[in-house]
């Protein structure tokens, strides 16, 4: 039991750096990974297809991707052991990096070699941008609920309705699509996979404000937007398969700093005092740092025995489905915990509050983080049927023809 | 045992909840959120007309004389609705401030212009990051002149004049009372997790002011805090549970998996603990209300549970009420962080739960300590 | 608004103290109610049975039972003020209490004039305590899946099965059942209620032994008993109705210092070191004990909010419901953190522990609260349907014969 | 990047798993509970005969000397059973106390014993309610004999001997050896929370005693404490995982509302969460135990996140197992209550998660301070 390298895993982590160290500036000490200010500015995605150039021609482009998907044919341990390096500098410019580990491989399971080659070169050479037209406003968690309807004409699709939630889309060059081409089959059974440009007539983007006044999502309209049957992925009605192998294709979170947590906190109380000494001195402040702390290292830990496991080539445990509900309680119990020892004068935002601001940010931030990439109520209801084997909930719609199946607010 | 508001204030109630709905919209309050000016200065206007902001004056300074628990009823309505308008600078800190402390030259300048909403006022006290602390203020009162700064005067934007806080020696005045279009007051409006109201830095200096006279040393600012705080519980309270039935009637019109979302326990008990919240918050209220109105000595110790209960409702209620909109909880768009926005501002407004409890724990030890403790709060 | 009693209210509360005064030891100011230790004691029932006596000789049993149920006729405000005074005495001997007003009642609802002349008068005198056959193995929570089979027989029914959970049962005279008379039926409409002695042949009563070593509930076994069919209350396969009329005669609890809370927890801080100094003086402690503070006050003037109700004669408001489950996760929640405070000697029982040892039986009494007399969650369903009026849940059994219906541990 | 225990250890704990299901159900544990005698024998003489006494001790003096991942492994395997045998006392406290302070000559005369499991050896520390605090120790050890009264000594009915911690003067040792069957002990059996354990109450009376001279001052006392919570939380994850898996199994099982009561919501995702309780003590005790199989610097901190996640697991899973139960959960007869009772005597044992929790920002106060803090706990 140890935390260091193999020869072969010290010898690509050493290879990372020596990239990284050239490419990017290092993350200085306050800075905190998903802390979103500055991550809207126009600059972002010209930068990041800037950085995906450069990992491409460093050879970091595709790391586990096979050579059919013009990929490095690496290991899952040479990705992990990137991301980690790569977790050290800033990387602001990162933004298009999840839709390409997302839609490409999608793309490159379902498609021929022939689309490969068209569409693998330049997105991973940060030329072609992707995104997904996937959840809908009548959907929410229940995905499977979509709507957008694609009707067979000849040749084409016609596709019509609308999709929500669309990372990048305003950015993009293609996009990914799932929608209902039969009503009459039960709700997963009449779907269809397609891919698309953005670009296509009728199709037609705008920019979700979100609370904290950040725009990191999309709606998107389909008015009578055609695509060519030679789009479709998988087969015509199979279009949930397809999803799923997408979904499943999501990577293991190895990052961890993704919004204030116990080192902020611990910082802060080093700043603030109560009643003329220290506010980490005192007992209440102490509970409550231990717990953040324990927490925290708990996730940091999982992901050790994750990254052991791929190191060892094996399936992480069901360990690796936690993260990402533990850690978005505890960024928003943080940020709250973090006003409460502002006190009154907590309330003003800005740069020049402590800590640059990131407790007041993080409070208007982090409730999409309970939300967005599943909400906690789903993701407890995946761990518990899929890591604890506990029997499904009854299913209202079972077996319905999709059109008799109550949806969205009505 | 008559442990209810007496019936002329619920009357009053559903007057204001009746105004208030049709009046003041959310709309209202997030155009406040998207512009400059924080005050929706018809409303404010209208309010004043009704005696809305005079409740708490005795008629003989053109007030309406009914005493804080109709301001503790209007308080819950204003804040069900989250009004844009300087309801609790104006009427919990500064005019309370006047009727606790000030001489009857004060309170008959003041009053009358506050009681219509002609004049809006505040209270001027926070310096620093960390709990309140009257003994640690640097703003200084000195030959009729104030000299300091305070940060995050709340309509500090727009108010008339501001009650301020001073570090007081011994049993001297801790309050004075300050023009802030004095030309030696300078104004820096800030942002803050709240847009919706406005809030200033205020620098003070040389700025002639006047003392409240009997406000002295740190406990005249302690029982002034403390009375604002129960006028804000029942505020916040009334944002909790605004933002409790804006989440409990998406779930029950909003379908997923083909049922209403309040059906799945998740969803269902859920809301049932945010309501426990708002019930254990509405309980500890009536018991401060009761405090405030019958002047017990057990006022610091049921405003501090007023206060901690309604934090708590208001950061539970405001928080999954976004939780259960998923995805559209969190856009600009929905309602839902008008709530969330408002619910913070308030915690934090009169220093936050953490700095509360402590204030608790030792106005209960000091009860201990006293001798005939009563038999409501034992 | 004011805590002070009307002229009529005041004047029926010092009739109670007389009473009382008469009557019973006042606590004595550490005495915890439902605190269990020596309330399994032989005398319990024999002392309930002899106070019951007295109560009804001075005129407090059955306060608010209208004249033809042998009652006083009296007003919800004066239980109310004869609960309240009640509570400040030593009440281990009002054992029989809650039986006595769930049973009673409806046998007198549902019963002729006879049956109520027959048994009101013993059991208000205390000379008949009463029990009710109620939950079973396989239903714990869901109460209308019970199997006890009642099968007619001429003029008699026949029953079999198994109940459990019967407080009482083995000091009782009479006792309610509910059985199943239609198998083929829904599950609530094929139960048919009776009573009967307990003396019955084929009625066998054992004692449960609980985790923390009291017994207060019994298993009761019936095998080929038989009731006469004038011991049927409401009509055959109409028993559900009669039953629920039985849950709605539940009283509200006005009773607080239910087990240790903020009260016992802030005496322990007192007496009680941390690093040389009284414990309550650190700010971990007195984070927590404003925590069980506000709680149980919320509890307490939410109490005094349902009695300002009772009194104008009024039904309480929906806040009346939130009581049992609020309180029962804290008195847990006080004992573990008495516990912690305690620490490492804090694993010893006795009453020569601080505070007579009150947290250490806590710890072992109070998984019970959290379950008896409606679960936690069952309580939530209860409240977010009745009181906040959001849907029910799906119903797997909904219009299934009974026999269809799988139940227990199958 | 290699965060697991050695495949060897791994066959360990499916060995120790087979046999201990096999050997030790619950039934033994409640034998236990419900007799004088609490410990169970023969399985002591065996888990003695596999060496499983002796893991951490060298071979030099009759152990396995397989380290300390190997008592992890063993640790968490006798909590999933709940065994009724002095494991903690003899193996973590009383062999750890010897392996760290003990003189050749003791290592000699103790260790062989405690190996086989021939002597049972345990840690005697605690003198009053509250926490744990060395330097208010009234026992005293002078002129060769020991005085002092030491309260819930665990195995302390059935212990051939104790260390003993005593009030040290500056650097002179604070651990003293003592044979229990001396005249001048006297021992009172007493009641705890779990009496599936034996606990006494034990007076020394100018008892003979022997000091570890290595073990100087409060610091020995702490390093010892720390090691053996790094011992205890895999014990304590075994309790917890069990209790969790007992709840999972029922609620597999057992039909409510014509549906298995786990496809509720309100048990599924209660279980979540206890499930989460539990890997998030797991991976916060792999790492105390490679801090203590290294000898690393951050064993204070790491133990100490250890001891307090397993706490809270053990609280969680324990409690909402007899919650999950519903009414049979709180019978003497249903197994919940043995997990439950065991969990907690385990959190208090060595000092409650509170006090660790003090200690935990205290060493990362102190390594903050110190130059190179390492990369893992940053």
């Amino acid at each position: 039991m140890d935390f260091t390298d193999s020869f072969d895993e010290a010898e690509y982590r050493a290879k990372c750096r020596r990239f990284l160290d050239a490419t990017l500036p290092r993350r200085h000490p306050g800075h905190v990974r998903g802390y979103r200010r500055g991550e809207d500015g126009p600059d972002v995605v010209p930068q990041a297809k800037a950085f995906q150039r450069k990992k491409f021609d460093a050879g970091f482009a595709g790391i586990t991707w096979p050579k059919e998907w013009h990929g490095q044919a690496g290991t899952p341990v040479q990705q992990m052991i990137y991301d980690q390096e790569e977790a050290k500098y800033d990387t602001t410019v990162n933004a298009i990096g999840l839709q390409l580990n997302i839609c490409m491989p999608t793309i490159c399971r379902w498609g021929t070699q022939e689309q490969r080659d068209r569409f693998a070169p330049p997105a991973l050479r940060g030329e072609e941008v992707w995104c997904q037209f996937y959840s809908e406003p009548s959907g929410g968690s229940d995905l499977g609920s979509l709507r957008t309807r694609a009707t067979r004409d000849g040749d084409e699709w016609v596709i019509n309705g609308q999709k929500i939630w669309t990372s990048l889309a305003h950015e993009a060059d293609w996009g990914v699509l799932i929608a209902r081409s039969d009503f009459d089959k039960p709700k997963h059974e009449g779907l269809t996979f397609f891919y698309l440009s953005t670009k296509t007539p009728g199709v037609e983007i705008r920019q979700i404000k979100q609370m904290s006044g950040a725009s990191h999502f999309n709606e998107v309209f389909f008015k009578d937007a055609r695509i060519p049957d030679s789009q479709r992925l998988g087969p015509v009605d199979g279009g949930w398969k397809v999803a799923m192998s997408l979904l499943m294709g999501e990577r293991y979170s190895l990052d961890d700093d993704f919004g204030p947590s116990f080192k902020e906190l611990f910082s802060l109380t080093r700043q603030l005092e109560l009643n003329g000494r220290p506010a980490f001195e005192d007992g209440g402040v102490q509970d409550r740092l231990a717990d953040f702390y324990v927490k925290a290292q708990g996730l940091r830990f999982t992901r050790y025995r994750i990254m052991t496991s791929l190191a060892r080539g094996e399936a992480p445990g069901p360990e690796a489905s936690i993260g990402k509900l533990v850690a978005a309680t505890m960024i928003q119990d943080a940020a709250s915990y973090g006003l409460e020892l502002l006190g009154a004068a907590g309330a003003e935002m800005g740069a020049d509050m402590p800590l640059e601001g990131i407790f007041e940010e993080s409070f208007l931030d982090s409730p999409a983080f309970r939300i967005a990439g599943g909400t906690d109520e789903i993701l407890r209801n995946t761990i518990g049927e899929r890591v604890l084997g506990l029997p499904p909930d009854l299913r209202a719609d079972k077996g319905m023809p999709f059109k008799a199946i109550p949806v969205g607010s009505k | 045992m008559n442990f209810d508001f007496p019936d002329e204030f619920k009357q009053l109630r559903d007057t204001a909840r009746e105004f208030l709905v049709e009046r003041c919209p959310p709309a209202a309050t997030r155009k406040a959120l998207e512009r400059a000016d924080k005050v929706d200065r018809v409303l404010w206007r209208e309010i004043g007309e009704m005696g809305w902001l005079s409740a708490a004056i005795p008629e003989a300074y053109g007030g309406l004389g009914l005493g804080h628990l109709a301001v503790c009823v209007l308080a819950e309505e204003m804040g069900r609705v989250i009004a844009p308008v300087p309801y609790a600078s104006s009427v919990y800190m500064a005019t309370e401030a006047l009727l606790l402390y000030g001489t009857e030259e004060q309170k008959k300048s003041y009053l009358p212009r506050l009681a219509t909403g002609q004049a809006v006022g505040t209270l001027a006290f926070v310096e620093k990051a960390g709990p309140l602390n009257p003994a640690s203020f640097d703003t200084r009162f000195l030959d009729g002149r104030l000299t300091g700064t305070k940060l995050v005067v709340p309509d500090g934007d727009v108010a008339d004049f501001a009650i301020v806080a001073v570090r007081s020696l011994e049993e001297a005045p801790s309050l004075c009372i300050v023009d802030l279009g004095d030309a030696a007051v300078s104004k820096m409006v800030r942002p803050t997790v709240d847009p919706s109201r406005g809030h200033a830095t205020i620098r003070f200096e040389g700025v002639p002011a006047e003392p409240l006279p009997q406000a002295n040393g740190a406990t005249a600012f302690q029982s002034l805090i403390d009375r604002a705080a129960v006028m804000m519980a029942f505020e916040q309270l009334g944002v909790a549970t605004a933002a409790l039935e804006m989440a409990r009637d998406y779930a029950k019109s909003r379908y997923a998996f083909g049922r209403p979302i309040g059906s799945f326990q998740a969803i269902k008990h859920k809301l049932v603990e945010v309501y426990i919240a708002t019930e254990l918050a509405r309980s500890n209220c009536y018991w401060a209300a009761w405090a405030l109105e019958s002047e017990s000595s057990e006022l610091a110790v049921a405003a501090a549970a007023s206060r901690i209960a309604s934090c708590d409702a208001g950061w539970t209620a405001t928080r999954e009420n976004i939780q259960t909109h998923g995805g559209m909880g969190f856009t600009w768009e929905m309602d839902c962080h008008l709530y969330y926005r408002r619910a913070r501002l308030q915690a934090l407004a009169l220093g936050s739960a953490r700095e509360w409890k402590r204030k608790l724990l030792g106005a209960l030890w000091a009860r201990e300590s006293a001798a005939t403790p009563t038999d409501y709060a034992a």
